[in-house]
């Protein structure tokens, strides 16, 4: 078979009547380029007077990866905002149909790069419900120890990100001291430094080591002193805190309805977290509470900062119950190599440190499933942006999508 | 029915979850009839504006016609004429770009995450002077591409890097960029991002870690220092020959 | 699993379901028609011995002759996950109504369904493609969009044709041997 | 003649340069030599001598065009590397120890880029917006006393100069922002605006209080008033003015936390987003031209200008000891002067090396005597250094001027590290809410205070 030869096009747009207009004009300002395809669309490209579009991405410093805004601005009012995704859309869901059930865990690592241990999480509690497999006691407190790990790490680079995002230099590099010490404490247990591909269905990918033990011994010796060190550098700053205040403001009814889940939906006061709402692995053994902030009027973005700092403060806890209460035994559960579900389907949803994460799956007896559908929170939470930020500043839109804290990889899947 | 049903449960679930079997109930993919194909690679390789280079056309659209052009074969390609200025000036010239490569701020994927985490604290890549990351790509050196580039994001990324001024240079950070990685058979990613601009280093891993990062940054400079302003011998695009 | 939720669900919307309430580790699972679905919706959100306020998930499903829209809601009166499933939507003009009006949350993973599957959503008002170019013409999570096997890209296959739909001989064994199944 | 168009045809492209300059310079040079000296020469003396402060203005401009880029690598420098510590990172550390050269490397690499101009672009704007910023900053320089007698141009309506000229910055930024064609640029030009008129009122009004104590507009004099003891500069009599100052400097400097002009996170780069090579070299640059002209500033009008914090004669007078000073007379020494250049450094080598061989066992007998060597030069340059400083009044005062103003400028970078940015709203808020009436409000107190304080007759 011979490959498709590359034909060799004249340049397209030499005598494009279009581009020679805009050239004369010396403007470029047909956004988008074809007719409106929907209500919304006519709506948000019609400029009315002394507004204009600015479109930030998909390369820009704050959008957190390939996020494209545009941005409908009045001086420096933004009066709506169109977000653009797909930038970063792998098609993760249909290589994951043409994968075999062990396959998918490392497909869909990479989709929240930040936590994918809970990537991972959420699709093999979903393969178990549908193979009827008990995991081992021990599996699951791994899991649970790993993963509040990686919750610190994400919360710590989100305190980051935040900072970076109102122009502060120093707190990101902080924070990822933080991180890349859990990171490679996690590397010494799974091998991988970010996409770690360690659970399994029916357990996790080897029991944990002496060097990952002793890291973690290091580290908790001093975690929850270097937390409110990391809080006192922010919290106590005026400027920051005033930047953050009254900003991208969610009421509860806003929040349910929007599907808000997560942190974002507990700072606006709703104490709504799988972990103890639809409760999953060995979390009902352990104590811990859900932190909620807000008022009555919803949350601002001061309130999700704070909520994330309080749930380290939480995830530490549990990390050290788990240290203590962790039984030994089999960390993975005797299966066949070949797996074929009956036919069926299954769901389930995990706490991941934006919300909740959740895979469905239908099986049709083969050794791949048939339909494999990802939840992901940053998704729904970024639709807020719109909402939020009409009649704010330019400035405050880093200052809400931050406080959001969407991870691109996981909108785009 | 080829499928046989797990349980009593199931059974009826399974027919609904299926499609009734036959070949009459298989949709034939006609040329046409769900969509028709869209060509990649002009869209992508042609400037978003054909005059940006001081009111004239380019004179060439295609790294391909530049390779055969006898441009490429003189020396004066990159830097232009420069006969007057002795070698060793050159040199140094060469020098003082591999010790400051400004690389920018421009992060697509999961490798963005380690990127960063090269530039902090424990991994300090300000120490070869490849710090301040840009946020402009006019002022940028090095366009580390870090991540899966997908087919929507390839105009974007081409136009940042024709953006940069010369000269500039391109660091492939990871699987995906490299050659399509975990995500090659998906119908939306490029297969290596050598497809659609050329390529200065290529640094594997999924990702690399921080320390494969600077080790591919330091290269670079080696190879700043080395090539001395020629460009990398293999063109844009599929290298194979077409009758393989 | 919770079997009260099941009486429960039976006792409102006996009328409305087109197949059993099914129940499996911790999901309940209700099945209806896509014209219902408002009214359905409607009564599992404000019904107070029911109050499913948080909208999980949205998934469109390709069974290979119809389509299927499910969803996952959450209430704090069960332990249960519900899933509801609109069925039956016809495969060459699949149409569910929209749930924007109960969720306006719904908005983006409903454009997501139409961009994935070509689900049309009727009362969404920004119905366009999210995810892939808007001059994108197929959907890739339709059974009918085949992955191209590795080997059958030649090693210079160079930028393929990425929306090509490739004809089952092209296409993986495997996946023609599901569809032929099915 | 056709021979030598043959000739020079086969010569390469250096040589067709060459060796018609040659030709010129040989036949032209004593031409030129021989009218220097008979006519244009006296002429030049003349007209010099009629026009001495033109004169001097053009070297003033011309020596501090080239201080200026010295004093922004070196600030440069120092960014990256007190950033850097204060991450917890250790910098530029490669090109010459401690990476002291990183700044200047960058600068050099940033001229061999690539510089071009948008195709919608106002091409001439575009270019010349950079030099105006830069200029601007320069001419700023103009009326600092670096030391006594060390200013450019010693005016006596300085203050008046320095505020007009520093406000001509803005209209730089602007033309940069406006004529990129771009929309980051164009917010960012906007809001530099906006930002540097509102502080420059504040600015400005916050130095009045300080001219009526004064009583002068001459930064000379206002330097000069300000010698003797830490409590004579005018930060103790103005404390509310000089904080103003302070803020507003930073504003008018465009510095964290008041860097919205170039907020990387929220317009890209700014003003300066469409600038490459050189042109952004240039709006680099008068980014730390003007960080070091705010140290400069605050230190000339608030912080005692060159005088040192201790009056050192009234030291001395107190001890009942006579003002020091250098007796030593080298042309009295005669022969014995020659003795010591020849022999001082050899034995002043070996007295050095000998302590250093001997404490350490590794070292090797050359190294100590490198060593040795070494520490010679430092010491003669010390030596030399405290002579000048003794008996200099503007090396003394350039080494405290220097001195106090890198300490500011070590205080905006340390900013810069730590604070993040404020908004738009509450940048122009706090200009016009808070520093705007203090700055009032120390104008009433100093004029009232002044009155009260003449007419009870204390000065």
């Amino acid at each position: 078979m011979t490959a498709p030869v590359q034909p060799h096009y004249p340049h397209p747009s030499a005598d494009d009547p279009r581009i020679m207009l805009d050239a004369q004009i010396g403007q470029y300002e047909q956004v988008p380029p074809y007719p409106p395809r929907t209500e919304r669309e006519a709506e948000f490209y019609t400029l009315g007077d002394g507004e204009m579009f600015l479109n930030m991405g998909p390369q820009h410093p704050s959008t957190h990866g390939v996020l494209r805004v545009v941005l409908k601005i009045n001086g420096e009012k933004v009066v709506d905002l169109d977000p653009v995704l797909g930038y970063l859309h792998r098609g993760v869901e249909k290589l994951c149909e043409n994968s075999d059930y062990h396959h998918i865990i490392s497909q869909i690592d990479p989709l929240e790069y930040v936590s994918s241990l809970f990537m991972e999480w959420a699709p093999v509690m979903a393969f178990e419900k549908l193979m009827d497999v008990q995991v081992p006691r021990r599996a699951e407190y791994i899991r649970v120890l790993t993963g509040e790990l990686l919750r610190i790490a994400s919360h710590a680079l989100f305190q980051g990100w935040m900072a970076l995002d109102l122009g502060g230099l120093t707190p990101i590099l902080y924070s990822f001291i933080e991180r890349d010490e859990i990171v490679e404490m996690l590397a010494a247990v799974t091998g991988q430094r970010m996409l770690f591909n360690y659970f399994r269905i029916g357990g996790v990918n080897g029991d944990l080591n002496h060097e990952f033990m002793s890291r973690l011994g290091d580290w908790m010796s001093r975690a929850a002193v270097q937390h409110e060190a990391n809080i006192g550098l922010l919290n106590e700053n005026e400027i920051f805190v005033r930047r953050m205040r009254d900003i991208g403001r969610v009421d509860r009814d806003t929040a349910l309805r929007m599907g808000v889940t997560g942190p974002n939906i507990r700072a606006a006061g709703i104490p709504f977290d799988v972990r103890r709402a639809h409760p999953y692995s060995v979390y009902p053994e352990l104590e811990f509470n859900v932190p909620v902030r807000g008022s009555n009027g919803g949350g601002d973005s001061l309130d999700r900062y704070l909520l994330r700092l309080d749930e380290v403060r939480e995830s530490i806890r549990i990390i050290d119950q788990c240290l203590h209460e962790m039984p030994d035994g089999p960390v993975m559960a005797r299966l066949p190599r070949l797996m074929r579900p009956r036919p069926g389907r299954a769901w389930a949803a995990v706490e991941s440190p934006r919300g909740l994460f959740g895979t469905y799956v239908i099986s049709d007896g083969t050794d791949q499933p048939f339909r494999f559908r990802i939840h992901d929170p940053s998704f729904v939470h970024l639709q807020l942006v719109g909402m939020l930020m009409k009649d704010n500043l330019i400035a405050d839109t880093m200052a809400v999508m931050a406080s959001l804290d969407p991870v691109m990889g996981g909108i785009d899947k | 029915m080829a499928m046989t049903p797990g349980g009593a449960e199931t059974a009826a679930q399974a027919a609904e979850d299926s499609a009734p079997g036959g070949e009459a109930a298989l949709v034939k993919a006609a040329p046409g009839d769900v969509s028709s194909p869209i060509i990649v690679p002009n869209t992508l390789w042609t400037s978003a504006r054909p005059n940006s280079y001081e009111s004239t056309a380019a004179r060439f659209t295609h790294l391909r016609e530049l390779e055969h052009s006898d441009l490429m074969l003189s020396d004066t390609a990159r830097w232009g004429q420069l006969e007057v200025i002795p070698t060793k000036a050159d040199l140094i010239i060469d020098l003082i770009r591999m010790n400051s490569l400004w690389p920018l701020l421009s992060g697509l994927a999961c490798c963005a995450i380690e990127m960063m985490s090269a530039a902090t604290s424990k991994n300090d890549m300000d120490r070869w002077g490849m710090f301040p990351f840009r946020a402009s790509p006019r002022q940028a050196d090095v366009l580390i591409v870090a991540g899966t580039l997908t087919t929507k994001m390839a105009g974007p990324l081409v136009r940042l890097w024709e953006q940069m001024p010369e000269p500039k240079w391109c660091v492939a950070m990871g699987d995906c960029t490299c050659s399509g990685g975990r995500y090659k058979r998906s119908y939306s990613t490029i297969e290596g991002i050598d497809r659609v601009m050329p390529v200065d280093v290529y640094v594997p891993g999924c990702p690399p870690r921080p320390e494969g990062l600077i080790y591919g940054m330091m290269k670079l400079g080696q190879l700043v220092k080395e090539r001395r302003g020629h460009w990398p011998e293999h063109p844009i695009g599929p290298n194979v020959p077409q009758d393989v | 699993m919770d079997r009260t939720l099941r009486t429960r669900l039976a006792a409102k919307l006996a009328d409305r379901l087109t197949g059993p309430i099914r129940q499996r580790h911790d999901q309940t699972e209700i099945r209806i028609r896509p014209a219902d679905l408002i009214e359905v919706m409607r009564v599992l959100h404000d019904d107070p011995e029911l109050e499913f306020v948080i909208l999980a998930d949205l998934a469109g499903v390709d069974t290979g002759d119809t389509m299927q829209v499910v969803y996952h809601l959450w209430s704090n009166k069960t332990p249960d996950w519900l899933r509801v499933i609109a069925e039956g939507l016809p495969r060459g003009d699949p149409r569910a109504p929209s749930l924007t009006g109960l969720w306006p949350g719904a908005e983006w993973m409903e454009r997501e369904a139409y961009d994935m599957l070509g689900i049309v959503f009727e009362g969404n008002r920004d119905l366009r493609r999210i995810y892939m170019p808007p001059d994108y013409k197929s959907f890739p999570l339709r059974k009918d969009f085949y992955l191209p096997d590795d080997s059958a890209r030649g090693p210079g296959g160079g930028v393929r044709h990425v929306e090509e739909p490739y004809a089952p001989l092209a296409a993986t064994t495997r996946s023609i041997r599901r569809t032929v199944k099915a | 003649m056709t021979a030598i168009t043959r000739s020079l045809g086969n010569v390469s492209t250096v040589g067709k340069v060459v060796i018609p300059l040659l030709v010129l310079i040989l036949v032209v040079g004593p031409l030129v030599t021989v009218l220097l000296a008979t006519v244009i020469g006296p002429w030049v003396v003349g007209v010099a001598n009629s026009n001495l402060g033109i004169l001097r203005f053009v070297v003033a401009i011309t020596g501090i065009l080239l201080f200026s880029i010295p004093a922004a690598f070196i600030i440069i420098y120092m960014e990256l590397k007190v950033i850097a510590y204060m991450n917890l990172r250790v910098g530029p550390n490669r090109v010459l120890p401690a990476g002291a050269a990183h700044s200047v490397i960058a600068g050099l690499k940033v001229l061999t880029k690539e510089d071009f101009s948008p195709t919608s672009a106002d091409k001439t704007v575009f270019t010349w917006a950079p030099v105006m910023v830069f200029l601007t900053a320069v001419m700023t320089f103009m009326v600092i006393p670096f030391g006594p007698g060390l200013v450019g141009a010693p005016l006596n309506i300085g203050l008046l100069y320095l505020f007009a000229v520093g406000g001509m910055t803005v209209v730089g930024l602007l033309l940069a922002g406006w004529s990129s064609f771009n929309k980051y640029s164009l917010l960012g030009g906007l809001r530099s605006a906006a930002q540097v008129v509102s502080y420059e009122i504040p600015l400005t009004l916050s130095v009045v209080g300080l001219i009526l104590l004064a009583g002068t507009l001459s930064i000379d004099s206002i330097a000069r008033q300000q010698a003797g003891w830490v409590w004579d500069w005018f930060v103790f009599r103005q404390p509310l003015g000089a904080l103003i100052f302070f803020i507003a400097g930073v504003a008018e400097a465009n510095r964290t936390p008041f860097d919205l002009t170039e907020a990387d996170s929220e317009i890209v780069a700014g003003f300066a987003t469409e600038y490459s090579g050189m042109r952004f070299g240039f709006l680099f640059f008068a980014e730390y031209v003007n960080v070091f002209i705010m140290s400069a500033l605050i230190v000339t009008m608030f912080f005692g200008a060159w005088n040192a914090p201790v009056d050192i004669n009234a030291v001395l007078g107190f001890f009942h000891l006579a003002p020091f000073w250098v007796y030593l007379q080298p042309g009295e020494l005669g022969l014995g002067l020659l003795l010591v250049i020849a022999v001082a450094p050899l034995l002043v080598t070996l007295a050095l090396s000998a302590p250093v061989y001997l404490l350490r066992d590794s070292m090797p007998a050359w190294k100590a005597l490198v060593v040795g060597f070494i520490l010679f030069n430092l010491l003669v340059i010390g030596a030399l250094g405290l002579a000048a400083y003794i008996d200099w009044d503007w090396v003394a005062g350039l080494v405290w001027f220097m001195l106090k103003a890198f300490i500011f400028v070590f205080v905006f970078v340390w900013m810069r590290g730590t604070f993040p940015r404020v908004r738009i709203d509450q940048l122009m808020g706090f200009a016009w809410k808070w520093l705007l009436p203090a700055a009032l409000l120390n104008l009433f107190i100093t004029a009232f205070a002044i009155v009260i304080l003449k007419s009870a007759g204390i000065h």
